[in-house]
């Protein structure tokens, strides 16, 4: 099926990113860990109408995209199409919340909207801080990183096993409901009895193969001790990314650099217009 | 039903965090505490499995729309509730980020919903009493749909919770309640009905499956009590906190650094510029007098409203400007990185 | 019948994520005949099996079965026409029980239940396995399971058959016996395999695959007497005739 | 090294739901011996091999590794010498990289971090997949599989190699190199497949399983020559001998 196909796609994408060699690449994953959810904490933390002041924070991702030179336009087609999810629920607030709150020339702008825009901007920024973390870490070490910050092991482990067999298991499916709709001939054959039936098959044949994973790690002398690899080190550089990056964050929090500069512009407009 | 980041606060989100977090070292510590190793690939492959399964639609008779399985309930039955959670927990990590299907902050939120609302709160004390010991056909579909129907209207009630408490979202309570309820009555059925068609295939093709999530369920009865009150006591402590940083009204952080700091120009740049620009307005006509003229009278103050026109008046050009030298910091980093 | 005249024309294809898979592929398949398309992993054999009965829509060029082009509007009559045999039989038969998986196909294009009863049972009867009709799939043995496949395609009463390694994982016997079935089916007969003797038995000629490209397109005796064009595509004559000449050069040593 | 024999004493199994899989089957395999275990469909084979790694408990009988009998005391000694390649190197691939695949066995046995990085890389290079060491299981092709699950085997320097089908789905190419690296290993051998052509050129030995009992366990040309044995079993000679017989025939038409 198309979208089985397409969604793993994305998946391999990001996951062919993750493979490049850069100076964001090299950083060790807890850092970059780290500071993503710094980034997403102190974005969320805004208040519900505060807009301009959130702007300036697309410098990480600016910076980011760059040093580790991803492809800006694969990122910006992959957050706008989640972005609708997400505003989804934004879309609501200029019904129910219609008290102006700034105004342009004629034009008054509703609280609503503004927090509507708000909820828009902290999705793209939060969205795409997520998706940028997968692309400079990779999946593997992301859970890596997880685990080194105290992540249990059984979920690390799961993590991976998971990762490691979804393209087999996606594939499964594809085949699967390809067979039902090249017999299936519209509508008909694609209802919850046939939907089932196949399921039922495909959580047999995974259950199936875990069995014989479970086989070949025996064969391997595996005791239920997990030895993952624990690469890289937290040095000098991670210390200087980190702690940049936070106090990047905090300055930009808490003041509201557009609104500064937009004062001194005007400030100077103003100046000049005084002039006779 | 994914919550998203940007419609979470740090408060909720954090606490969620705290409790979804409890919940899984909880799961985690139970199943190393397992003899049964068999598990270990199981659980991912079945995390795999659900992933999959999810992608695979069917039509729904009589509403020419398509469905596809949520799984939470079916997890729970299979691998009974700790490996469940980890599962489910795995999917919406892998959902969150290479999907961006909800988000790291919202994460505690959706594990919560999705995952310890089927595993910890329905299976044990809803499915496994209306179930039984060894349930027959239509006493298992009972339980399965019965389940599946709290699930899914438990799940979407956590939701709106979250977002009502995170105030970013200005739907009233009632009205989002009754957008979300009665839709995921229909889906829960739906879900429950799909549930127990694939229970039922499997439990008549390999018995022996069902065996291996019933053998756990039995352990896992006496700590619930001693569970859940881990979990209020971390949702509580958390919640207290976090709100306290950073509360939602009036803007907590900032108040709590201005606390620290001392300096309150920090957190009102604007207040120098509405005094300014009220002062300059006076005297001098910026701008043709209608331009600053509102269509609607409000029954702001006079200096309040000129607070706004300056706020966005320079909020715009400013957040202008601030657009135009990401792009421009952007194109020259890039330029300096390809000169290297 | 022009029905089943089977042509390419310069198709090409790539994965989204960029695999060109397929480059100006073009052929043209007159009904009747069995044709093997053979090539290494990788060379795009089953990627072009899926584009015979439009479930993989070309980047660029067209396929036609019979008279018109495969198009999302054709797409219902392509279907019917093609009978496409999967290389695993577990991804195809998916209901509760054999006779259900025969009868879903014929039940979905709105016969009546009496009509469907008796295409099971010819088909089922057609590959021997009428006395599984009861069984659900996933009790039956790897050449029971895929003879079972084939049920589920015949009972459609496809124009052709398109399989993707019909013989892999089979004993030499249920192999026979899927060979000999391949024999006996009158219209035209598409497959791809790793198994060259089997080829060599079943199909007039051979489409050699290679990257994506037609490498070669002849009859079966010309194609695998030519010992470099094989081994250029990481393929090697069938056992069979590998061991001719060892006989002709050894005389008799044959293992 | 006595250490290295593998025997079987009135071996008998039956799964869960009573399918008895093996009965009374007993042979015993010296050290070096090549041993290819052949058989229809369902015949048992995979249900023999995981007796010899203890994946699967006998019903009755016993096997003995060595000087000891496999048992559950005996378990983790008997997988540090027995090394298993399961027929879908899918299976047997589930670690994030090769690298971290191929050391998850030594690991596992404890050794330090030094000689595992050797282990490894010596064992990849055997083959012929160094260059593959930091690349996830799921970007490798089909033949690069099976070569790494080789190599994860060998990784954990086994005392005798079992394998299920390891040609199967190989193109001719990938398949020359399998069968290169079989005859190139030292130890034990044990193989299941129906790609007989390749067990006449890997093994001395074989036994023919029927329905889960042992029909013939001998020289392998003994046993290939033995038309009316291979039959009874869903069984044929390899096609390089067949087609002598049709040379002989026909002289020397090939197809
Ligand atoms: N879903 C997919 N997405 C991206 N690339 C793919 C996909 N499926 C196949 N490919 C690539 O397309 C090429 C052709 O694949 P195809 O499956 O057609 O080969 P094949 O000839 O059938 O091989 P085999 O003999 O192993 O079955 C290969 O390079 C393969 O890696
Ligand atoms: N998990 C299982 N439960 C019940 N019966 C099984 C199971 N696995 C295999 N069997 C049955 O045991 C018998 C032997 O199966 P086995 O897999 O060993 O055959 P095989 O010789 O490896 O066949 P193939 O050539 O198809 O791989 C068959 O009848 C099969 O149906
Ligand atoms: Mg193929
Ligand atoms: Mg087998």
């Amino acid at each position: 099926m198309a979208t089985i196909e397409g969604s793993m796609l994305d998946f391999r994408q990001l996951d062919l990113l993750a493979a490049q060699d850069t100076v964001i690449h090299r950083l060790d994953a807890r850092a970059k860990v780290l500071v993503v959810l710094l980034f997403i904490i102190t974005v969320v933390s805004f208040g519900r109408y505060e807009l301009s002041a959130m702007v300036p924070f697309f410098i990480f991702p600016v910076v980011m995209v760059v040093l580790a030179d991803l492809p800006a336009g694969f990122i910006v087609r992959k957050v706008a199409l989640v972005i609708p999810f997400a505003a989804a629920i934004g879309i609501f607030n200029p019904l129910f919340d219609q008290e102006i709150r700034l105004s342009i020339g004629s034009f008054g702008i509703s609280g609503g909207w503004l927090s509507c825009a708000s909820i828009v901007v902290r999705a793209t920024l939060t969205v795409t801080a997520a998706l940028m973390l997968v692309a400079v870490t990779g999946f593997t070490a992301v859970c890596g990183a997880l685990e080194r910050l105290g992540m249990p092991q059984a979920l690390v482990v799961q993590l991976l096993f998971m990762q490691r067999y979804l393209f087999v298991l996606a594939d499964d499916a594809a085949n699967a409901s390809r067979a039902r709709e090249l017999r299936a001939f519209g509508n008909r054959g694609m209802g919850i009895g046939p939907f089932a039936a196949m399921t039922g098959h495909l959580l047999l044949k995974s259950w199936e193969r875990a069995e014989r994973i479970h086989m070949a790690m025996l064969a391997r002398g595996f005791q239920g001790e997990f030895y993952l690899q624990r690469t890289g080190a937290f040095g000098l550089r991670e210390l200087l990314f980190v702690a940049g990056w936070l106090a990047v964050f905090m300055i930009l929090r808490f003041t509201n650099i557009p609104l500064l500069i937009g004062e001194a512009v005007t400030r100077l407009f103003i100046a000049q217009a005084t002039i006779p | 039903m994914h919550m998203a980041d940007a419609l979470v606060s740090p408060a909720v989100g954090g606490t969620m965090w705290a409790v979804s977090a409890g919940a899984v070292a909880y799961s985690s510590s139970r199943l190393r505490a397992e003899v049964d190793d068999r598990r270990v690939p199981l659980m991912g492959v079945m995390g795999a499995f659900l992933f999959a399964a999810q992608m695979i639609n069917f039509s729904i008779p009589g509403t020419g729309s398509s469905g596809h399985l949520g799984g939470g309930i079916l997890l729970a039955i299979l691998l009974g509730p700790h490996a469940a959670l980890l599962a489910i927990t795995g999917v919406l990590i892998v959902q969150a980020l290479f999907f961006a299907d909800g988000g790291l902050l919202a994460l505690g939120c959706n594990i919560f919903n999705m995952g310890v609302i089927p595993a910890f709160l329905v299976y044990p004390l809803l499915y496994k009493r209306l179930a039984g010991q060894d349930p027959g056909g239509t006493r298992l579909t009972f339980a399965i749909v019965v389940s599946a129907l709290v699930t899914l209207q438990l799940g979407p009630f956590a939701v709106v919770l979250e977002t009502l408490f995170s105030g970013l979202s200005a739907l009233p309570f009632t009205t989002f309640l009754l957008m979300m309820q009665p839709v995921h009555l229909a889906i829960g059925l739906v879900e429950g009905v799909v549930t127990a068609a694939v229970i039922s295939f499997v439990y008549l093709a390999r018995p022996e499956l069902m065996h291996v999530a019933r053998r756990t369920a039995a352990a896992m009865v006496f700590p619930m009590r001693n569970l859940l009150i881990a979990f209020v006591c971390a949702a509580v402590l958390t919640g207290g906190v976090v709100s306290l940083v950073a509360s939602k009204d009036p803007d907590g952080l900032e108040w709590a650094i201005t606390r620290v700091t001392g300096t309150a120009e920090l957190t009102s740049p604007d207040t120098k510029l509405h005094m300014l620009l009220a002062a300059i307005q006076e005297k001098v006509a910026f701008l043709p007098d209608y331009a600053f003229k509102k269509p609607v009278a409000s029954e702001q103050s006079a200096s309040a409203r000129a607070e706004n026109r300056g706020t966005s008046l320079a909020g715009i050009v400013g957040v202008g400007i601030t657009l135009v030298l990401l792009i421009v910091a952007g194109a020259l980093l890039k330029r300096g990185r390809a000169s290297l | 019948m022009s029905h089943h005249i089977v042509a390419a024309d310069r198709l090409s294809f790539s994965y989204p994520d960029g695999t060109a898979a397929l480059r100006s592929v073009s052929f043209s398949i007159h009904h009747g005949e069995s044709v093997a398309v053979i090539g290494a992993n990788g060379a795009g054999k089953s990627t072009l099996l899926q584009q015979l009965n439009g479930y993989l829509t070309p980047t660029s060029g067209q396929v036609r079965i019979g008279d018109f082009p495969v198009t999302p509007k054709t797409l219902h009559d392509v279907r019917r026409t093609v009978g496409m045999v999967f290389q695993n039989p577990d991804d195809q038969l998916f209901m509760p029980t054999v006779f259900d998986d025969v009868a879903f196909g014929p039940l979905n294009l709105g016969m009546p239940t009496k009509d469907v009863e008796q295409r099971v049972t010819a088909a089922l009867d057609t590959v021997c396995a009428g006395h599984l009709a009861a069984k659900p799939p996933y009790r039956l043995s790897c050449g029971e399971k895929k003879r079972v496949a084939i049920a589920t395609v015949l009972a459609m009463d496809p124009a052709m058959l398109v399989m993707d390694e019909p013989t892999s994982g089979l004993d030499p016997f249920s192999r026979r016996e899927v060979i000999k079935l391949l024999n006996e089916f009158s219209h035209t007969r598409i497959i791809t395999s790793h198994d060259l003797d089997m080829v060599a038995e079943v199909c007039d000629r051979v489409i050699v695959m290679h990257a994506g490209e037609i490498r070669a397109d002849g009859a079966a005796e010309d194609i695998f007497a030519d010992a470099g064009l094989l081994a250029s595509c990481r393929l090697e004559p069938p056992f069979s005739m590998q061991a001719c000449v060892v006989c002709a050069k050894r005389g008799g040593q044959t293992s």
